[in-house]
């Protein structure tokens, strides 16, 4: 079902926790669909010094935060904002169909992260023109098996 | 690596003797049991012995039961067939809300056919409520259905008397006995029960073999036709094999009926005990009591259902979830919301169903597994820190 | 007693290399295919390997192939499917006379439902006409359904030219290949063949799975609902096992397949010049070239065909017969009847197949055999001293 | 399927044949239907003297045959007159359900040689009152497997 890289991510996730006053905290998802990121990044200049996440979701969910975070530490805010999903299902070497979806939240999660720290400090980056937190992005196909 | 299979409620492995029974019928006694050379009536022999085997542990005749495919086709025959046939009658049909997906999709397609359909709506144990289902019957009723056993919350409901109000009322009644059949007693005639589906791979038999018990007198309609199998009701050549095989898995279980029941309450209430005990925010679904015996289902909060499987996995412990992201839909099962789990309770569910080949150091390890996994992902859990922050 | 099995178009024996295949899956990688933990994740490789290696023997890719529980199953899934789901472009059917009960009775249960269905008519050979089933299309046509290899008499049609003629009036094309399928090559593609039903069965894998195949693109209803197996279109746990031996058995047929038409076809000309050359008032039924390799299908005049049965039976050798006394019906064979057979002629029937452990040896006994036996029954007949009381 | 003792009344009939100059012959059943069976019997006063059969059908045609002439053989005219099918399946120690009409053709051949030989000889039967040679006989239920 998962690659290898998903099954190590989601196994030891890298980056996991929170940042105590960090200077951008963003989260997406809802508990209704059963997926909520949580990012913390602590910004130096204009460099992502460190990044934490906390997920409540499934394993995918959990690998994509980790690899997510593993991407964008130490990197620019610019370069975080250059992330998309895709380099995160490639990261991980492939994620299912139906878990598409999860790499988008980590996406948007970081993006959440950035945004708050831009209204903090009203900066203002191109990359955010149209992002809205509160957007929904959860697109599953609905296939139901139980036993 | 410990491999514990704790899914017996999905399915099983086929037990030795069950597989020994099996043997001659692939490579020598091969033949179609419709055949009337020698090959074809070894193989009829064996055919028509399983039957009276079968039908024996349910309490009733051999010319009153058909193999199928398994619960699914037995579950869309009996509604389908019954509901198609009887249209002089009624178009009415009541069920429940917690029914299998082979009795709720069927259903969703019957009213697509012009059905009318009631989903009686169940208690937070999992229970219909008899007063209701009384109520819900009209003249249009034609069929009841509803399942002995609940396959995710293990809740078993009053079937015996189910089967009162449907006589009382002369409806017909099917019941999805998948989950019951091979672990409860079942006499079809106690229970007044008119039409049953059982399925071989749940009792340590083959998969893809079925029955269904068709009361004497029901009119019920094909939905496989061709050849006068199954006498001229289920057409296709007999699955020789794979009866066999069911033959000897039911009347095994049959044979320890007690004994499998008696191990398994055991093996269940240690280690539903041993969970609510020892980790908080977790509850036990289903009837504390009147449940399959093997069924063990909880919720763990603040934590989601397919990262808790995959790690059981990597610690070698088999179970299943109610989660939504085990099957890739938006909604977690519609039993625990049935129940009244609110959403992100419901996705954190885990079923652990055990059965003959589970032990009592099994149950421990799970115990002592669940502890570590439920709290590593809660320590990953943004839903967490918040009521536990503080500790 | 020496044992010789010459109906293999009714089923077959389990080939050995495909029961080892199938042993590992029954009794410890038993898992149910669609759970995420270990058991089914292997479970689930071996279905999509199955899927994968039957696939490629039709020209086909995997997700064109769903499992079923046989070649009945295919062919009322494919035929009720299509129809119901394609009500807006029409109501009409084309199919022959001489299906399998798999088709016909399907085809009369959607009459029933409302459906129009044209049967065409075949030659003393079996074949239908190219050209009535071009005339017979109408606007309403949705479907037509025609068998590559008739079960019976062994005539193959020329599914190509039907699949051209059904491509060009954009009407959806389902072969029953259930006798074809593992005894001639088959490339949906070539063939123009949109749906296809194929059982495990009949080429030496386990019974009661089968498949259908589905072009995509086809709108097709399900008739097993429930589970969100095989793509959500037909419900029921995997039958594992099964599918695993089935996939070992297309790949055992499509390897030898060369070999197997070649070394089949010998045995099938050498038993009905056999038949033909020594026992007079006998008639070879079906096409003489275009017709399965193991099929021979032969009548004998003045004898009933289960009393022949019988005593070929008592000599060992088993057979099959269109006679209706071995159906218990009055009428014998709808097929030996379409080709233009008088009843009484039809009563007489013998179906000899002959598969992978058939020898020449087996051949010449068969022919000796029947010189005797028929002999013997027309001693008995009297309508044989009609024709030869002087002899 | 069948019980030994149809198997062996089917594999070793006993009185198949013709009587040359019998004194009456019946014949029942139709080749449409693919059961035809035509008794000879040679009369000696009012007993049965001898009794051959051919039968054109399945194996219990062929049993029923066998036995009904052994059940008669010997008998007098009343005796084998009071032959019902049921004692014919009994001796054959039980038929099929779909395969009694077997018995009941033998039955039937057995009365329309008789009423041949009263016809011959003038002569009149209480038991054949009712007797018509002529009618249909079968009624077979109608199941069809095909392989
Ligand atoms: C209650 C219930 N009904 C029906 C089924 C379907 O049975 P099968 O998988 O044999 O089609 C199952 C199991 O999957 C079940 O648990
Ligand atoms: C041509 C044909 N179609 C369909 C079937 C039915 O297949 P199954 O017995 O696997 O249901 C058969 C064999 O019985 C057949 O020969």
């Amino acid at each position: 079902m998962y690659t290898e890289k998903v099954m190590d991510h989601f196994m030891n996730p890298r980056n996991v926790g929170e940042i105590e006053n960090a200077d951008g905290v963003g989260e997406v998802g809802n508990v209704k669909c059963g997926d909520i990121m949580r990012i913390y990044i602590k910004v130096n200049g204009d460099v992502i010094e460190d990044v934490k996440f906390k997920t409540f979701g499934c394993g995918s969910a959990i690998a994509a935060s980790s690899v997510a975070t593993e991407l964008i530490m130490g990197k620019t805010i610019e370069e975080a904002l250059a992330l998309t999903n895709k380099q995160v299902v490639d990261e991980l070497g492939g994620l299912p169909p139906v878990k598409i979806h999860c790499s988008v939240l980590a996406e948007q999660a970081l993006k959440a992260a950035i945004y708050d720290y831009a209204t903090k400090n009203d900066l203002h980056f191109e990359a955010l023109k149209d992002f809205d937190p509160n957007e929904e992005h959860d697109h599953h196909d609905v296939v139901n098996i139980e036993f | 690596m410990k491999r514990i299979y704790m899914d017996y409620s999905a399915t099983t492995p086929v037990k030795q003797e069950v597989l020994d029974a099996m043997m001659p019928y692939f490579t020598e006694n091969f033949g179609n049991a419709s055949s009337i050379h020698g090959f074809g009536q070894e193989a009829k022999r064996a055919l028509e012995s399983a039957r009276a085997t079968i039908a024996a542990t349910m309490g009733t005749t051999p010319e009153t039961l058909y193999f199928t495919a398994g619960g699914s086709e037995s579950d869309n025959w009996a509604l389908k067939g019954v509901m198609r046939a009887n249209k002089a009658k009624g178009n009415h049909l009541i069920t429940t809300t917690i029914e299998h997906h082979g009795i709720l999709h069927t259903c969703n397609a019957l009213e697509k056919e012009g059905f009318e359909v009631t989903y009686l709506e169940v208690d937070d144990k999992g229970l219909i409520s008899l007063e209701a289902l009384e109520a819900a019957i009209t003249e249009k009723t034609v069929m009841i259905s509803i399942m002995f056993i609940n396959n995710e919350i293990g809740t078993m409901q009053d079937v015996k008397s189910i089967g009162e109000i449907a006589r009382k009322h002369k409806v017909i009644f099917h019941t999805d006995a998948v989950q019951a059949y091979g672990n409860v007693k079942i006499d079809v005639d106690t229970f007044n029960i008119d039409l049953m589906s059982v399925s071989s791979h749940k009792i340590y038999g083959p998969k893809g073999v079925g029955a269904l018990y068709i009361r004497k007198g029901i009119k019920i309609q094909n939905i496989i036709e061709g050849g006068a199998q199954e006498r001229n009701r289920r057409a296709g050549t007999e699955n020789v094999v794979g009866i066999v095989g069911f033959a000897k898995a039911a009347e095994l279980a049959e044979a320890q009926l007690d004994e499998h029941i008696k191990r398994l309450s055991g093996l269940r209430d240690r280690l539903a005990k041993g969970i609510i005990e020892n980790i908080d925010y977790s509850r036990y679904n289903g009837h504390p009591t009147q449940r399959h015996p093997g069924n063990v289902s909880v919720c763990f909060e603040f934590i989601e259902g397919e990262g808790l499987l995959l790690m059981l996995n990597a610690k070698g412990i088999a179970g299943s979830s109610g989660s939504a992201c085990t099957s890739g839909s938006l909604d977690p099962s519609h039993v625990l919301l049935a129940i009244g789990l609110p959403h992100e309770i419901a996705h954190g569910s885990l079923r652990l169903s055990m059965g003959d080949f589970t032990t009592e150091e099994d149950v421990d390890y799970a115990i002592e597994s669940l502890k570590e996994v439920v709290h590593k992902l809660r320590m990953m859990s943004p839903l967490y820190d918040r009521v536990a922050g503080g500790k």
